[in-house]
Order: structure tokens, then C-alpha cells, then sequence
């Protein structure tokens, strides 16, 4: 299995590692049993998102997606923000393999987790954004391929 | 990035021998003929076919008949466990296998229980050995076959295969044994085993991939798996892969001959690699046996971190490596093996294995040494499970300073 | 000694064309990764063994995901017909499969009787044809499968394939064709056939000995056969044959761009040493049919004298034939397609498979037509058979001008 | 599968082939069922076998075999060559392969089938020499050899 050039990039060169001291809010999402865990802190000023950073436990595409999505929320507004999607993170990444789709599906998932504390904190959860959500408690692992197109890995 | 490129992934599969491809483009351009015709050019290849399997058999200390080719180690697996099941399901339907068994025994095994079979997987203890009074308490009247890996692929673990075809031998009852990862890496004696079948495969030691060898205990018979032409004595079906048997020959012939001298080597540069990484880098486990095991194998889990990341990062300074950790293969689980001894998912995840061969040098080994701990350290230092840790919001689970068995251990609440 | 040699068993096998083998090479000697792995190397193996896949896929216009590479021909039919029938065994335990099939396909369906399914095997007309009827009529409701050859190894009759995929289609029973003899000779089409699994073997194309192809329409599910890890999209486990499978592909490319010319030209040739041989050799009948045939198929009997001398005499002078006579196969039988075409064992015995290939001239055929009268001569003059028929004791079978059809012969009484 | 040097000389170049215009008997074997049928004439003067000629259908051992069996009985005693057996031909010709023994088996059989007709038509048939030609006419074809070392064709 290869990853794009932009992957590789973005899990050698990770943008935004770390944590933020002072967090606004934090999202973590995923679960060590699976292999991947994704936390992302932002720091949220007047609506409008200055500083994101992430930590990752997980295979190469989980930290270039959390790079990738830190990246693509720095300097947008939280309704912005709230608009991204895996689809739109993988994409940025140049794609990722089938079976590595779930990751973006993460990275997307651990924005919405910090952005529905920053919803909340400051009661500003409408009806209609609380939509916007989705179900983030849900399995965040229901990677969502068809079987048929796994390559796979033997272990030898 | 023309880096030198270190191969530490020979369990996986090796680089075929200069010697052997030399052994092979003759028969690829001139013995072309089928082995089983009337006229020169097929005798030909049938006398290379022939010298092959009495060099084979010589070599393992059996006779030619015991010795059939096939197209790789899973087909021989294969054929030991449906051929097995297949022609003696009038004794029974019980079949006896362990947990850390290679997907090639497993998943035969599976297939055999969707068609009403029953197949009782003994489970393994910390090191990854199975107990071979386990074996004799499992034994039923309607038990067909035992199958246990003469050593393990992921952790290296060496199995007590004598003792269980000893209690198989007493009971009845037939028993095989995946050598596929043994044979070219420690002595193997089909006779004085004792085992009726046992599968091998030639990429393990040098020779192609795609090609096996099946050994069959003379008097042992068992339904065919490859179904069509009388070849190899009609036992196993196929136009023969001359090129490839001539290949397979050569390589084991070399093995075997280097063997003696090269698994004291490979002994050596493991523990050393072993005990530097260990030093270096804590919270690490060592799976596997540390003495029961494979010359060349090292499996190591790092808390904190995740295998693949570790692939990727050796990768880029041009090692090649494996890992336990198969979320790629679409599967959340990673490795039963690691599962089947002990290990949480998330340590499981962490693991990376590092089988040798025989170009790897100490020079190799050290240079391992030396970039290993950093690859780690900024992994870990990445991780929210670290930070957690180092926060003392969540315990370890491997001791800082290292270990080489868990029991219970627990995971971690995040 | 040092005759030039003429090689005409290539529906046996085939030599590896050089361009194939200089595919290989550097596949040998460089692309040694496991494919499933994360570092270049296994990166390089994969690319390789997926560009294969995308070609042969374009090659037979059906799509990568309907591709997966075996260990041979006869791996693949065993795959369909097992796999198969392990799957649907609750929708039924019955197949249907001709006479005149390689063993390949009726010794899995033998297989599958011992298991405790139920086989009808349809005879043939004296040309080798399956009448499509009686497919029709054969189809059960517990019905599973059909598998009738595309093209017959031994006589050449290309069968009515198409037609029996329609019919298959419209009763919901999976089609199943072993193509292995017509990928190369003729155009090959699945999804213009309307086969849900088709068998191809590479050393019938200039590939190498150990390698197959299976196709598998998408949307059919059938179990594995080769069960183990998740190569080939789970679905065929076993370490990648890297080399072979780029052989393969390179092979298929390069029979495919040829064949449009090179089967005119092998059916004038095959054509035209038929035609010599029936003018010079009394008492001769063409076996198999005179057009429905592959271009590269000549099988004629020869009354009163046995296959195998034919062989050894032809070998003498440097031709490469085969023979329907399988006395040495510790069998008393002749082929079983021979029989089924209605050849009494004797005119079996007598039988003669000549096929040729690429590096085939009409010098060639020419040098053999001027030849095989004397050998066939030479043998009648030693059999007591020709000698009682010449002194009136027992009658001709087949007409002193030749013929392409028997019915209802009669045995000899000696 | 590989015939030894002596067996292909028998076979290109078989010796006495042909037929004894007055031959004093003649042993047919063989079955053309079978794929082989094997004729051996006998000129027989004062109890000795004068000249032997054969005529086979078969395989390239059916002819070295008959071939090599005449060569041996020419100049023998009917009593000598009576005792010819399928060994000692395999012998002669340096050995045959497992699958091929039937054929000496064959030759064996036709010199007896021969020398039967002629105790017989000279009246020199004792219960002793009775017992020599065993039963000649049971199946000629138990090819008496271990399924387990049968090398086979495939038919390709
Ligand atoms: C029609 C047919 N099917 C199957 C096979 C088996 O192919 P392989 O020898 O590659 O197993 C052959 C050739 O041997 C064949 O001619
Ligand atoms: C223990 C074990 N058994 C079986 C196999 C399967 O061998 P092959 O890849 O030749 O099918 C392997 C290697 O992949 C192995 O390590």
C-alpha cells in the first residue's frame, strides 16, 4: 500500500503537533483498541479559530489527516469549520487508500468534538447547527468500504 | 535518498539467491519440454524434477516418495488440512489447532468448520507456546488431525513439536506441522519428529516465491487438494514448475549447508539488537520466547505508539520492516498472534518485528540501534496516549524498564 | 546427433518466449518485497503485480477486480469447481461437466462425489461437441454449476460455449469454462461469453509452467480454494509469484497482438498437413472436428499400430509429439476423450497429437509429412494386427482413404 | 518416463521381426484393448528352437521386450526356454520402468503360449511341465506393481 506524496508530507513533516495550553476546546476522538486515537485542541477567538493543534496514536494516514485538518481550520470561522469534511481532507491530501478512508473520517470528527464543546460552552448549540454534528458518538470506526475493495495485508 | 536500504523483513519473504536464479535461467530457456512426454527435451525436465526431490530428500533425511512440490507454503498447509479432512471424515470431524497458527492453517480450519467440521484452537501461554498436554486433553475419538506450527512467523516461538506428535503418534491420531518459518533456520528432521505431513515454502530461505514443498509420511494418505493430471506421483496435480523446483533445491541445499554457522550469527546480532533496544528505549516488550526462538527473529512492542508509523519512519531511512499492527487490512484487529499471547490491542498495535538474514551485519544491527530510540521518542511524543501518560492521567502498561512477559494487563480508559 | 529439433507438443507446453523472460529478470533480482508491506520495495512488488492485473484485465476487456492469479490451470479449475460447490451447497449439490474435460475439472467433480455430490457428465458427439440441449435439459433445481471446456486439449473442438452460458444464465446456474487451451489460440472474451468463471493456464502461451489466471465475474461469490492471507484481494492467499505474474501478463500481451495473423497461419499450416498426412497414410482418421478446432490442433489415428512407438520413433528424428495411449499411465485405458468421441480402445491406442506453435514453419510441417509415412509404415510392418487385416483375417476400421467421423466402430476379434 | 539404451536399440532396431512361414507354433498375447498384442513364431527341430520371430502392436517396450525375448531363446532347448521368465528379459534389457514390467510379462507369455502348442501338439505335455506354463490365460495385464510408484501421464 502506498500513500500520495502530499500523505507522506504531511506524516513526516506533521503541521501543528502538539497540545494548546490554553484550549478553547478539545476533541478527542477514536479509541486505542482500533489502533487510533486523534485529539485536537483549537483556540477559538471571537468566533474565529487561531491556533489548532493535534497529537495522534495511529498509522500514518491518522497523523497526516490531523495535520491536514489542523491546517484547513486555521484562521476560519467555527461556522467554517463546521463545514469541513473527510471527503474534503482526503482530497487534500491527494487521496488516500480505501482501507485508510476511516482516518479522515476521524480527523473530521475530532474538529466537530472540539467545535460542539465550543457550541455548548458558549450555548450557542441551535437545533439547526446541532444537525451539523451529527451522531459523533457513533462509531467512529465504521469505516464504510465495500469488502470487496480491501487489499489486505497477510501477516507473514 | 540513495541511502544503503537494510532488509530486516526476511520472515516475510527474502530476495531470491544469485546462485539460485542462476540455477533457474537454464531451465527457463532450454528444459522447456513437458516432464511427462516421450521424447528428450521432456525427459530432460523430468530428470531435473527427479534429482530435485532425491536432493530434497536427502537433505531432510527422507525418502523421494515422502517429498511432493507445490506452488507455496499456503498450498501445503491447505492440503494437509482438507486433505486430511476430507478423506477421513468417516473417523471424525475433529481437527486440533492453536490460536497463533499462520492464516494458512486458520483460515483452512475455518473454511472445514463452515462445512460441519469442529476445530478446538488451543490457546497459547505468555511466550506463545502451546502446552502439549493440551494437545493429549484435547484429543477425541472423532479427532483427525493436529496441526501446530513448528515455529511461529510473528513472534518466532518454537513449538514442542516432537513431544505432540509423540502424544498424536500414541493416540492415533495424524499430525502436522507449518515448518514453513522453521525449515532453513533451525534443524529439521521430518523422521525423527515424527510428524505424518508438514508444509514448507522456498521464499523463506532464498529461493522464489511460489513454489513449497509438501512432505507426507510414507503410508500416510490423504485426499488430494489439487485436483488433474497424474504428476508427482498423482498426488498433486499441475504441469510442473521445473524452473522453480530446480530453484527451490538449490536454495535449500545452500541454507542448510550455511545453517550451522549463520544461526549462531543470526543468534548473536538478535539478543545484541535485542538487549540494546531494550536499554535504549523504555516501556518496550519483548514478544515471543527469548531463548525458544528463531535465530533470526525480534518482535518488540513500544507502548504509546502505533506499528505502521514506525514502518513508515524506518522506511524513510531505508529499513524494511513489519508489524503486527493490521488496520490497514481493513480489519480494527491487529495481529492475532500478539492477541493470542497476551497483549492489549493498543500494545499489540505498537508492535514492530525485525527478522534478519543473511546479509545483515552488525553494522546494520547497530545502525538499527542507533536510529530506532529517536523514531520512537518523536512517535511518542506525537501520541495523546503519551502525553496522558506523562500527565499521569493514565498507567503504563509495559515496564519502564522493559519485560518479556505481561499477564493481565490491562487497558487503557481514555 | 545434433539434428534440429521440431517441436510439436505445444498444447502440452510451451518454451518462455526470451521477451518474458527478460521481464522476469529484474523481478528476480530486484522487486524481492513482500507486496503486502510498507517500505519501497513491497511498494515496487505491489505496482507491479496491480499493473499486471490492469493489463490482462484490458487485454480480456473485463475489469482488475475480476482478475486473481493462481499457481495454474488446473489450481483455477479446481477454485471454480470447489469453490463453487463449497459455497451453494445449500442451493444444491449438483453439477454438470462433459466426458471430455481435462482432468483438472473431472477429477475435482470425482473429488466432489466422494464428498457426496452428484456429477452428470454429458457425452459428446464423434466430433467432440456438447449439444447445448442437453445442457439444457441436464439443469436441475439443485443445479450449482456447469463447466464445459472452451477448447479441448487433446482433439482441438472448440465447444458452442456462448450458447451454454445463455442457457446457464437464464436457469441462475453459475457457467464455468477451462480456457486454459484457448487464451492465445482464439479470441477470448468473458463478458461477450457470458461466463461467471473462466480458467487460463500461462505455459500455453509462452509464460512459464506455474502460473494461471482465474476470472471471476463480479458479483459471483464463490468460497477460496487457497485459503490463508489476504493476497489477491482476499480471495487467493499465498505470497505473490511477482516474477511469474508479469511473465504472465508480458505473455498474454504479446500471444494476443500475435494472434490475429498467427492463427491464420497455423490453421493453413494445420489444414495443409492434414491434408498430406490422410493422402499418404492409408487407413487415417482425423480426430475432433474438421473446422470448430483450434488453429494449432492436429490429432489423427492411425489404424493397427500403437501411439507411444510413434513417439519414439518420431523422437528419433527429432520431432516433439504426444499421444492419446496412456498404457504407461499404469492405466489399460487410451485418453477418455478419444473413447468418448466413440474411437474404439485400439484406434485410441493408435492416436497422435500434433500441435503447433510460433516457431513452427511449413518447412517443418513439410519435413514431417515427408517423414511420418515411413514410421507409420515401419510399425504396421511389425504389428500382427496389420499383418492378419492384410492376410483378410480381420476387417479395416477406419476407410484406406481416411475419415473425420466413425460411428458404431467395431472391435477387432484377434 | 525414460527407457534405458538397451530397450530403444531393441525398439529401432528389433531383431527377428516377422513371421515363420512354416513355424512349427505360435503364441499370441495380448489384447488389442489393452493397447498391446505381441505374436511370437517358432521353428522348432529336435527340441531345439531353431529360429524365433515376433510381431508386436504396442509400446516401445512391447516390441524391445519380444524382440529381446526371441534373441533369447534361439538356440535353446524347448526345455530352457521354458524357463525364461519376465525377469530375466527386464534384465536383459537393463531394467524397464515400473509401469512397463507388463510388457516382459507379455513377451514371457507369448514364448510359453508358443511352446504350449508345441508340448501339446507333440504330446509331451506331463503334469510336471502342465505346471511350467501356470495359468497362461489369466489376465496377461495384472501389471502387478505398486499403485504408489506409478508415475503418470497427464493428458495436456
Ligand atoms: C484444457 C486444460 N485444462 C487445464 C490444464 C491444466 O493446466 P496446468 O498444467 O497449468 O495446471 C491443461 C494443461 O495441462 C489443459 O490443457
Ligand atoms: C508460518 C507460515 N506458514 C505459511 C506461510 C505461507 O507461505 P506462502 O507465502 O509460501 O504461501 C507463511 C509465509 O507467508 C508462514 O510464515
Amino acid at each position: 500500500m502506498k500513500y500520495s506524496e502530499k500523505v507522506m508530507d504531511h506524516f513526516l513533516h506533521p503541521r501543528n503537533v502538539g497540545e494548546i495550553e490554553d484550549a478553547t476546546a478539545r476533541g478527542t476522538v477514536g479509541n486505542p483498541t482500533c489502533g487510533d486515537i486523534m485529539r485536537i485542541d483549537l483556540k477559538i477567538i471571537d468566533g474565529i479559530i487561531e491556533d489548532a493543534k493535534f497529537m495522534t496514536f495511529g498509522c500514518g494516514s491518522a497523523v497526516a489527516t490531523s495535520s491536514m485538518a489542523t491546517e484547513m481550520i486555521i484562521g476560519k470561522s467555527v461556522g467554517e469549520a463546521l463545514e469541513l469534511t473527510n471527503k474534503a481532507v482526503a482530497e487534500a491530501l491527494d487521496g488516500l487508500p480505501a482501507v485508510k478512508m476511516h482516518c479522515s473520517v476521524l480527523a473530521e470528527q475530532a474538529v466537530k468534538k472540539a467545535l460542539l464543546q465550543y457550541y455548548q460552552d458558549n450555548d450557542l448549540l441551535t437545533d439547526e447547527i446541532r444537525e451539523k454534528f451529527g451522531n459523533l458518538d457513533d462509531d467512529a470506526h465504521d469505516h464504510g468500504i465495500d469488502e470487496d475493495d480491501l487489499p489486505g495485508l497477510g501477516n507473514k | 535518498m540513495e541511502k544503503k536500504r537494510i532488509y530486516f523483513d526476511h520472515a516475510a519473504t527474502t530476495a531470491v539467491r544469485p546462485e539460485v536464479i542462476s540455477a533457474m535461467l537454464p531451465i527457463f530457456e532450454d528444459v522447456y519440454g513437458n516432464p511427462s512426454s516421450f521424447y528428450n527435451e521432456g525427459y530432460a525436465a523430468n530428470r531435473y524434477i527427479e534429482q530435485s526431490r532425491q536432493t530434497v530428500a536427502e537433505l531432510l533425511n527422507v525418502s523421494p516418495k515422502e517429498i511432493f512440490f507445490t506452488s507455496c507454503g499456503t498450498e501445503s498447509d491447505n492440503w494437509a488440512i482438507k486433505g486430511t479432512a476430507f478423506s477421513k471424515q468417516k473417523k471424525g470431524k475433529h481437527l486440533i489447532t492453536s490460536t497463533i497458527e499462520h492464516h494458512a492453517v486458520l483460515h483452512s480450519m475455518q473454511a472445514l468448520e463452515k462445512l460441519g467440521y469442529e476445530v478446538t484452537y488451543l490457546e497459547v501461554d505468555g511466550y506463545g507456546l502451546v502446552d502439549p498436554r493440551q494437545v493429549e486433553e484435547a484429543i477425541r475419538p472423532d479427532t483427525i488431525l493436529v496441526s501446530i506450527m513448528m515455529a511461529n512467523n510473528e513472534i518466532g516461538t518454537i513449538q514442542p513439536v516432537a513431544e505432540i506428535a509423540e502424544i498424536c503418534r500414541a493416540k492415533g491420531v495424524l499430525f502436522h506441522t507449518d515448518a514453513v518459518q522453521a525449515l532453513g533456520a533451525i534443524p529439521v528432521s521430518p523422521h525423527d519428529l515424527g510428524a505424518d505431513l508438514m508444509a514448507f515454502s522456498g521464499h523463506k530461505f532464498y529461493a522464489p516465491k511460489g513454489v513449497g514443498i509438501m512432505y507426507i509420511k510414507r503410508g500416510v494418505r490423504i485426499a488430494n487438494f489439487m485436483d488433474g493430471g497424474a504428476q508427482e506421483n498423482r498426488r498433486r496435480a499441475g504441469t510442473e514448475n521445473t524452473p522453480y523446483i530446480v530453484g527451490i533445491t538449490k536454495a535449500l541445499e545452500l541454507a542448510l549447508a550455511a545453517m550451522p554457522e549463520e544461526s549462531k550469527r543470526l543468534i548473536a546480532l538478535r539478543d545484541d539488537l535485542i538487549r540494546q533496544l531494550q536499554s535504549t528505549i523504555p516501556y518496550t516488550k519483548l514478544n515471543g520466547h527469548p531463548v525458544k526462538r528463531l535465530p533470526n527473529n525480534i518482535n518488540l512492542a513500544f507502548e504509546f505508539i502505533e506499528g505502521e508509523s514506525i514502518l513508515l519512519l524506518l522506511n524513510e531511512l531505508g529499513y524494511q520492516a513489519s508489524s503486527g499492527s493490521a488496520c490497514t487490512s481493513g480489519s480494527l484487529d491487529p495481529s492475532h498472534v500478539l492477541l493470542a499471547i497476551g497483549l492489549t490491542h493498543e500494545i499489540a498495535h505498537g508492535s514492530l518485528r525485525l527478522s534478519l538474514g543473511k546479509e545483515n551485519t552488525k553494522e546494520d544491527t547497530d545502525k538499527l540501534a542507533n536510529d530506532l530510540p529517536g523514531i520512537i521518542e518523536r512517535l511518542r511524543l506525537m501520541s495523546p496516549l503519551y502525553a496522558d501518560f506523562k500527565r499521569g492521567k493514565i498507567k503504563n502498561i509495559i515496564p519502564e524498564e522493559g519485560t518479556d512477559i505481561l499477564k493481565g494487563a490491562l487497558t487503557y480508559e481514555v
